[in-house]
């Protein structure tokens, strides 16, 4: 499904973000991505559906090689991946509605399955009410869930969610943690860079813990915490 | 790039609503393309009527033909079919030694009074207007060879300096319009790319849900469009205005002359397709340029 | 030092954010501030600087009457109030160096003392090696901690911090909340909003419970629970 | 408003600063405003020549004294210094009736070869030019009236045509020197209007951690100066070149006619500071005006 090998992102500033990471993802996985701040977990996330490319080393996403991906084929391989981004990446000039809808218009799929699928998702975040808003109306928690429902709206085979709830009450983020574990269950692979302790510790997954750009430990079960 | 219908009417719907959500951008971008096309538009209005007038002048370069003193009406009438069957020969006139005179006169001022008319010096006259101002200097030629023709002038001072001048203006012309049209579409163009530049973030995100580039592309290409047309149509209709103010006023006092202004009818259709034409044609291609360095990502 | 009566935010698509808020904050006073996604906390927090201004009701923060101040005497209330935001707000062009010395030279204090100053604040959040990067080239915890810093820079006497710990681990999190504290024990208020359980349950101090736009309950050493 | 120096100094690194790092945009700006001036200083530096060139004509005319065909030697050199006393008289020339019969022959072409030197029947003459054009009738008139004088004609048909004429192009000229200085001024101020609009978060950022309105305003001033200034560096090198290039080459032609160009000394300066001026002007100014929208927040 998704497998690294010996990836090593070194930044145009000369930052080694991400310094020799080889991992093997399963399709159907829950994976957590936990470790400081800094660490490399959003590069980490960011190279498998392209927004960065590595400096070195291979990356195989649902079949796709990554880092070799003419300019062409990129849109394909992120339409199997949906992305919560850790700075939402909401269209300011689009309402909520239309800033899910995108996501879906770009496959041409038909107007009335979008207009059912993405008032579906928005129900499943609990913004049904707030589909004719613009982002720059709604309160950071509700920015960050109508990204959630943006992701999910297309049903990717891979889920990449960049710390989806540190805007979100502890109530919510159970509910939203709830929904993740719904779609994963539907044979979606997550993958979830997040530093809620108490979710990681509650909810056990795979836990990949990354600290200074290298895997310092993955658990198949593991718990947060990753120092000593 | 082959598009579904549905595709199509959504990219279209996709860019009116661009539009109207950037409503400042849009006006910002309207307005420039409105007053560069102005500008052009009225630039060129009076470009064409100069040339027009460059024509005028041209057309009035006219061969003169000395008739010999000692011809009788009957040759003269033989020598004025033989003219008028040259190609190249539009009209001729006959002016008679004492019209020739009186003209002399009232042009170079009275001093000629003396003269009697008992003593007029000068000839019968044949005034041969040519078809294409170019074609004067051979038709000229032509006639000088033929029988009862004292001598040809077609005032070759004058008609070449008059030449030179109508070339020197058409070329500066010319030079101006040639300006004006790259300013146009470097204006356009360069403000096209600003408001795009000022979405780069928007369209990183586009891509980033998996929209193709020619996704992206499309709805900023028809937006461009739509810019350079609602941008065309103040300038147009000013000019529009503008040029048949213009030319009810300018046209009375030109009645009687050689000259005219170039008639509304079809020069402005012209005009108007040219101003409309420039204004779609740069804003979308300027969109569609300027959108390629975000495409990449 | 802050004083709300019945303060009332109704945002110009219809939505009332904060609906009839009363409260009295101390000088020196520690609050947390917690509720549900989109209860009103930011809202309730961005009128006493300014951001907002409130449809109905009094404000009055270290002595400035907030809602009838004239434009020219904002800056001047701004500066008394150090404002972590919500979303960072950090300016893109400058360095993480310029965006914390620009809220200082906002004040015209000397480029020595600036110099001085900038580099303190960064060591206190540990972003000192990263002066020279724009906010673009920083994580998205490493930009919240340069909000931070910058927010302390000029010693304000009210520290205004919305979800300062949203994209933090929990190891630095607990950095940050010390440095917090110390910051409160020289006598600058602190109001926080926050969705860290955690934290608010360890350190305790007053929590004020924002739910539908009003307050739900202030407890002097209250906990994070606001449910039942 | 009051500035320190310390806080003036730090503005003026600032908008450097904000110059290099929004390259592209600034870049942009810069080279809207350089193709703008550019437009202009030709349009202002050809329109100006036109005027001259309208001068030059109208410097032409010049009133034609005919001297009583009795006059004696003496009697004219009276009348000359008489006419040259007058204040609006520039100079007087003779010209005597056989240099006037040949002119007319050389004018009007060789009909009046016929004509003998001893039966010439015109006058002698004094050509009077004038310091200004505007003057020509009055002096005419007064010179009517001195002795000696036959008749004095200063080809009045033909002065009030060419005064017409010259009158026209001036208003025209005006009217598109009035019409480019707008359009500058429009596109100029828009262009930078975008730039700043794309920096509106920018300037509410600045406003939240506590500047005063005119701290955010400097920089943007200054950023705006300095894009004027900096976009009129190449046009001006350009209409400099461009002038020296045209007035060397034009000028041999012109010589021992009665037309000149403008001299580069005086006019190309006066053309620069008026470029530099407005794109300076236009872009600090621009700028002022449209950071306000973000500034009441
Ligand atoms: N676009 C970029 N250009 C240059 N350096 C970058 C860029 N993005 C991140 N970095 C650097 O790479 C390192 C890792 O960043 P990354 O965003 O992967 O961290 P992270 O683990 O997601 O942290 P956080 O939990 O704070 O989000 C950081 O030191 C950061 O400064
Ligand atoms: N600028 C705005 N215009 C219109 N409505 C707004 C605006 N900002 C917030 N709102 C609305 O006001 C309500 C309260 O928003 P606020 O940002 O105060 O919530 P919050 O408590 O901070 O939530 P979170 O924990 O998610 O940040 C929300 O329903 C939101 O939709
Ligand atoms: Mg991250
Ligand atoms: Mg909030």
């Amino acid at each position: 499904m998704i497998k690294m090998k010996d990836v090593v992102k070194v930044y145009d500033n000369g930052i080694t973000a991400v310094n020799g990471i080889s991992v093997h993802i399963e399709q159907g996985e829950f994976v957590y991505v936990v470790g400081p701040s800094g660490a490399g977990k959003s590069t980490f996330i960011k190279m498998m559906y392209r927004e960065e490319i590595p400096s070195s080393g291979k990356i195989e996403v649902t079949g796709y090689d990554v880092p070799q991906l003419k300019h062409n084929e990129i849109p394909y391989l992120r339409r199997q991946v949906g992305v919560v981004f850790q700075d939402f990446k909401l269209l300011p000039n689009l309402t909520v509605y239309e800033n899910i809808a995108y996501a879906m218009e770009v496959l041409e799929k038909s107007p009335k399955q979008i207009q059912n699928r993405v008032m579906e998702v928005l129900s499943l975040v609990g913004l049904k009410h707030k589909a004719r808003m613009k982002p720059a109306e709604l309160s950071g928690g509700e920015q960050q869930r109508v990204s959630i429902a943006r992701a999910i709206a297309n049903m990717p085979r891979v889920l990449i969610a960049d710390e989806p709830t540190g805007n979100l009450d502890p109530e919510t983020s159970w509910e939203i943690m709830e929904l993740l574990e719904q779609i994963n269950a539907q044979g979606t692979t997550i993958i979830m860079a997040t530093h809620n302790k108490s979710i990681v510790n509650e909810m056990r997954h795979r836990v990949i813990v990354i600290e200074n750009g290298r895997i310092s430990r993955d658990d198949k079960e593991g718990g947060y915490d990753f120092e000593a | 790039m082959t598009l579904k219908l549905r595709t199509l009417s959504k990219h279209i719907s996709d860019s009116v609503r661009n539009i109207v959500r950037n409503s400042w951008m849009s006006f910002a971008a309207v307005s420039a393309v409105s007053i560069t096309l102005l500008l052009v538009g009225g630039m060129l209005a009076l470009l064409f009527n100069v040339n027009k007038f460059a024509t005028d002048i041209e057309q009035d370069v006219s061969v003169r033909v000395y008739i010999d003193l000692t011809t009788d009406q009957e040759q003269r009438d033989e020598l004025q079919a033989e003219i008028q069957k040259l190609e190249t020969v539009e009209s001729v006139d006959f002016s008679s030694r004492d019209e020739e005179l009186e003209n002399v006169i009232s042009g170079y001022g009275d001093s000629f009074d003396l003269i009697d008319e008992d003593e007029n010096p000068l000839y019968d006259v044949f005034v041969v207007s040519t078809k294409e101002p170019k074609d004067t200097k051979e038709t000229a030629k032509q006639i000088d060879e033929m029988p009862y023709v004292a001598r040809v002038s077609y005032g070759d001072a004058k008609a070449d300096r008059v030449f030179k001048v109508t070339k020197g203006i058409r070329n500066v012309g010319g030079v101006i319009i040639g300006a004006l049209i790259f300013t146009a579409i470097f204006l356009i163009s360069n403000t096209i790319r600003i408001t795009i530049y000022s979405r780069g973030t928007e369209i990183e995100i586009m891509k980033l849900v998996g929209a193709t580039n020619w996704y992206i592309r499309w709805p900023f290409i028809i937006e461009g469009a739509l810019i350079g047309l609602f941008g065309a149509i103040v300038p147009v209709l000013i000019v529009w205005i503008g040029y048949y103010g213009a030319y009810n006023n300018i046209t009375p006092f030109l009645s009687g002359s050689i000259y005219s202004l170039l008639s509304p009818n079809p020069f402005l259709w012209e005009l108007t397709a040219l101003m409309v034409g420039m204004g779609v044609m740069i804003g979308s291609l300027g969109s569609a340029l300027s959108i390629r360095r975000f495409l990449n990502v």
